[in-house]
């Protein structure tokens, strides 16, 4: 290839789009998939209807069948016919259809995928990664609204990358995949399509042992991840109407946690709230709060909150904004923490 | 090379063709005439609410919906012939069996449009509600079934899925123990040959999905799903036996799904125009028609008299949807556990007071 | 019956024998199985065999094919059957061999067991108990050294009981047994036959509601549940040497957690450590940390702090002992606290 | 009542009866003699090493361990016949055919022994480790054989398990995408008519468990496992089969299990003299033995040649295993991720430091 060629060809590469989350999550895969012809994607229905949300689409047209692979109708085979391809070499994105489809995985993905490379002490190893969206707020039927990463979270050898935005995307699948372990990637469908962002196809992952810290401030340190970022920078924007900086910070990569840029942060606000759409009860915000309360009890001038999805099943989707946190509930949790400081 | 051979084979059967001619001798039981005419009856009744839950979903008053139009055949003839206290466990493509057993269209539009009190069935208190994860059906059947057998009863548990249902473990390990414990079961596959935009072919190599039941050790039969007479029969031959003690009965009704997936789902995208024509010319309800016409079984002046009670009995029951109010947003507690643990119960406050005196109301279709 | 039979009967029942858990566990068993008609026991080898453990042991002897089954060997369908048996009014207690072999329920129990009475408002429910030996330090093969009780503890709608001592396990699992919810219940299999009790057959089950208090205490609360109480009380016994007086509690009912106990120890002691062998987080300890550090801060004389597994795979025997908490890393852990206070 | 129907059969096979007597032409590839010399020693060396095993652990130097007992045969034609660059997915009672890829017996006693470095194979880098969760190799078998497939390999993925595992679902789904992906994988059942306690008849009520490969679309052979002939003649066939590119097969090897399910069971608790002594009049070794003998390609010097090399390798393997001093207990975080996340750096250096300098010797058999 001549340098004329070269340059025309990182041209396009850097030019940017405006393109939705479920755009980004396109864009990366096929990406990742002109880049490395191990790269292959699996599950129901991503071929010729490129998914039900259509984040595989075009992808058959462009790579054809021998990687972009409709399966029968069977998640544990999916999950578990990646960790075979896996330790071949290949490196299957697989995706799962809803998140509530993806408990007939957790065998596969506890038992083996988690382990493989531990259990030969690095001789084969599990390069895969498992899509899912997730979450609720879409009025979809029941069993399509489930915020379960807690469960994956807790798996020693996984790793759980949760982004929510285009960008963060587009970088953290192209790291998740390239990633030489076994990731699950929750796309929280709820903003598939909320909004746009430019996001530029130049292949520059993300990394993933980091979080990303969306706003600084000073006063309280406010922590999501997924969709309801959202409400948590929504929520930043009216506490700051009263006064109250609001540092934002989006865990994205849920597991392995990095708990030194949220320490660090709450060393300076010395007040934090975790924002989740799971379940309270062993949310992922129970271990950041346990590991704040442990390592910066004596930064903190008041508990750490949790402003979270109850201990109940998302009802359906006549009451379904009622389970989840809304921009009103961190305000209030916020103004709350304010006022009780040491 | 081979010493010996284990020889096997699945029956495949027809009375009427696409045309609502005969091809062979009805079964007895075909002479109830009033039978016939309520599975006409019904499933033009459900074919017209259907494609009013549809419509209602287009202009957003309903949830996304799973339209059963053109398999209507196969749950007329599973609701006609279970007894009341055999127990059906569907899947989500069922509503006309689950019409006939009792469930209320109002509750079917309560499920569908976001309620959980759509599968509280007033009328048919132990069949179990719609099932969204595919297949595990099949194991609560396979329960059910055992429940029976336990206590020594001559019920039967009838289950339905789809095609790709029958991919995934769940179903073949049911088939499995209902071989083994030679449950009173009958598995009702509805075989319209797409699983979303995944066709047949694609889930399994098999000649016919019926011959899963070879594995298990238990009969099975392929149909077409679209006579209704043939999938009576069957349903019949394997209820018969079922309640005899003589265990469990895999059928493949072969049907064709005329609608999208689901409301959410756009078939053009992976179907071809010729293949849903041609799914069309073996529909049902035409079929069942011709045939009742040539018997003088049915007149023009009927089916006008049909349609007006079918719209009345449409109208009311989405009247009815429209105007029940959505719970309280508390109830999201008030049936998870028989005896509420003390957490909860703080919870609920919470959720109470945050929807406030006009909580009530916030819901929405 | 005559009334001297009814006290026949009710002798032969207050009669008590020194016995072990997993005899408890079967005595619980026989005596529900006694009780009502519509409970019975099933799984892979639980018949003739009596389980792997022996804790069904007889009951097929006493009880019949009908209700002592031996199913095909398929996990899922154990679970999903169960569920529809607990549908139909039977009251089923079905065994997974070792919670290494659990996650394949995972759809079943997620999906279904924990949502038949919410998603039926009522109409339909699941009365069933999920029974398995878990947690590790019998010099098992891989995958038999599972405690991953948060996966199930996580999900709304359902009970996740661990007894620790043969009497607890004899009274827990009548209460799971009668209980007309799902009950996850989990036995600790290093100490099935670690000591013996003097276990009453009276029929009386135990709240699944409190924790229960092993040792008052005055400067520190330890928590704990499963084989790790035995660690725990030791540790107590050590830590008194010292002239620390430790507060021992059994969490018994992982889900839903009573936390007023806890609380209340703590606010009398003003220390906490946590002490469980599952990996560290997501462990149950997170939660109840969480907990106390949002509603108790400020009781807290020091960061509560836990004493677990790591966040690593459970090492094959060789080295399993380095995984698991020890009663030195827990006075370790104690003593750490009593000399930060505040 | 039937319109048509579909024929199918799955055809047994032996070559060679209890006595070692032929009951057919064996197949062509039997004239290898240096084959069969290998096929016997191995065996026994297998079955003496095996013994060894079962007698460590009853002395505390060995953890839990399955003994395969009376089912080397099998193995013995897995490992034979596979081309080096197959991948072997085995189950946990793949000793034979494990040895015959190269798996070391000092790596198969580390296994059991506690140690992860027994599944670090030096002489078969693509071969899958033991697989204790039953049946969930399947899957990782499919996957294996979907790889080839991407890259156009002629290579086979070949994958064992029990009888008791074919009743799971992964089981049933993995035959499944067999059939519709066309696979170049190899399914071989040791069919020992038990899983633990549990009897072949209560995992499935199918005559045979071949034939759980009609519903796949798959080709099904049931064969005597005890015959070397045979089940070397049907991995053989499905093994060019497959490298062909013409789809999976799955072979139900009959055998027995003559041990307890592992040093963890008495199998006299659930099963009967009888039944063991019908089982041993079945047993592979001395069948071949006595063929061996009958062609004169074996002799009584030869037998005690052989005995006495098995007995040098097998003290050889046991000696290295037990001098293995165990691993430093904080490798338990060096391999869970190709890069150790900080968290993970933690507390590894905690392990270290409360291991202390003697931490490394701490561990034991
Ligand atoms: C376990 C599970 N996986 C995926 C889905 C998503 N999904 C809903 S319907 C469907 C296709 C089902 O096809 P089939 O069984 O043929 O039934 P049909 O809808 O055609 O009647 C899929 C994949 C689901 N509901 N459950
Ligand atoms: C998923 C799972 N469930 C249960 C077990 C416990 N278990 C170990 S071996 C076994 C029986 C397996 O029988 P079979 O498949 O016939 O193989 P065999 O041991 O007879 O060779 C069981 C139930 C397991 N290892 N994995
Ligand atoms: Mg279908
Ligand atoms: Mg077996």
């Amino acid at each position: 290839m001549n340098i004329a060629a070269k340059s025309d060809t990182a041209d396009a590469s850097v030019v940017s789009h405006k393109i939705t989350m479920v755009e980004a999550v396109n864009l990366a895969l096929a990406r990742a998939m002109q880049e490395d012809e191990n790269v292959v994607v699996l599950g129901e229905d991503v071929g010729v209807n490129g998914g039900v949300f259509r984040a595989t689409v075009n992808l058959r047209e462009e790579f054809g069948l021998k990687r972009v692979m409709d399966t029968p109708l069977a998640e544990t085979l999916i999950a578990g016919m990646a960790i075979g391809m896996a330790a071949q070499g290949i490196r299957p994105v697989a995706e799962i259809q809803f998140m509530g489809f993806i408990y007939a995985t957790m065998e596969q993905i506890v038992s083996h995928a988690s382990r493989m490379r531990n259990r030969t002490r690095g001789r084969l190893s599990c390069p895969m990664v498992l899509r899912a969206p997730f979450g609720g707020g879409i009025h979809a039927p029941e069993h399509h609204s489930e915020s379960t990463e807690t469960l994956f979270a807790h798996i020693p050898g996984l790793r759980v990358v949760i982004p929510s935005s285009p960008r963060r995307a587009y970088g953290l699948l192209l790291a998740a995949i390239r990633n030489d372990d076994p990731v699950v990637f929750l796309e929280p469908k709820r903003i598939y399509r909320a909004s746009s962002q430019d996001v530029t196809d130049d292949g520059q992952a993300l990394p993933l042992d980091t979080c990303f810290t969306l706003r600084e401030g000073t006063d309280i340190t406010l922590v999501s991840w997924g969709a309801m970022i959202q409400e948590t920078l929504q929520a930043a924007d009216q506490l700051l109407e009263q006064d109250i900086s609001a540092e934002v910070i989006d865990v994205a990569s849920i597991s392995p946690l990095d708990m030194a840029t949220i320490r660090t942060s709450v060393a300076k606000t010395g007040r934090c709230c975790i924002v989740h759409e799971a379940a309270r009860t062993h949310g992922v915000g129970a271990e950041i709060a346990a590991e704040l309360s442990e390592s910066s009890l004596f930064d903190l001038k008041a508990p750490v909150s949790r402003v979270t999805g109850y201990d109940t099943v998302m009802p359906y989707y006549r009451n379904e904004m009622h389970y989840m946190p809304t921009v009103e509930r961190i305000c209030e949790a916020a103004t709350i923490l304010m006022e009780e400081g040491l | 090379m081979m010493q010996k051979t284990f020889d096997f084979f699945i029956p495949y059967n027809r009375f009427m063709n696409e045309q609502g001619k005969l091809e062979q001798a009805l079964p007895e039981w075909s002479r109830d005439q009033e039978r016939l005419i309520e599975a006409y009856e019904t499933m033009v009744l459900i074919r017209n609410f259907d494609q009013k839950v549809v419509a209602l979903q287009r202009t957003g008053k309903m949830g996304t919906y799973p339209s059963i139009l053109g398999q209507e055949a196969i749950g007329v003839a599973v609701g006609q012939t279970m007894r009341k206290d055999d127990v059906l466990i569907p899947y989500y493509r069922d509503l006309p069996a689950q019409y006939l057993r009792g469930v209320r269209l109002v509750e079917t539009l309560l499920y569908w449009g976001g309620d959980e009190r759509g599968s509280q069935y007033q009328h048919c208190p132990e069949d179990f509600p719609n099932c969204v994860p595919i297949s595990t059906q099949m194991c609560h059947a396979a329960g059910v079934a055992t429940a029976f057998k336990i206590r020594g009863e001559k019920r039967a548990a009838v289950v339905t899925c789809g095609d790709g249902a029958t991919s995934k473990g769940d179903f073949l390990e049911s088939l499995n123990v209902a071989g083994v414990w030679q449950l009173p079961m009958v598995i009702v596959v509805n075989n319209n040959q797409w699983a979303i935009s995944t066709p047949r072919k694609v889930q399994s190599a098999g000649q016919t999905i019926a011959q899963k039941a070879i594995g298990a050790g238990i009969e099975g039969i392929q149909v077409d799903g679209n006579d209704y007479f043939a999938i009576s029969d069957a349903v019949q031959h394997a209820l018969e036996k079922a309640h005899a003690g003589k265990g469990a009965t895999l059928i493949e009704a072969i049907s064709y799904r005329l609608g999208d997936h689901t409301t959410a789902d756009d078939a053009t995208r992976y179907r071809s125009k010729e293949d849903l024509k041609a799914g069309w010319e073996k529909e049902p309800i035409q079929r069942l028609r011709h045939y009742l016409l040539s018997q003088n079984l049915w007149s023009e002046s009927q089916e006008k008299e049909l349609q007006n009670k079918s719209t009345k009995i449409i109208e009311t029951a989405v009247s009815d949807y429209l105007n029940t109010p959505p719970e309280p947003p508390e109830s999201m507690f008030d049936h998870l556990f028989a005896d509420m643990p003390a957490p909860l119960i703080e919870q609920r406050i919470d959720v109470k007071s945050l929807a406030g005196p006009g909580g009530t109301q916030q819901g929405s279709h």
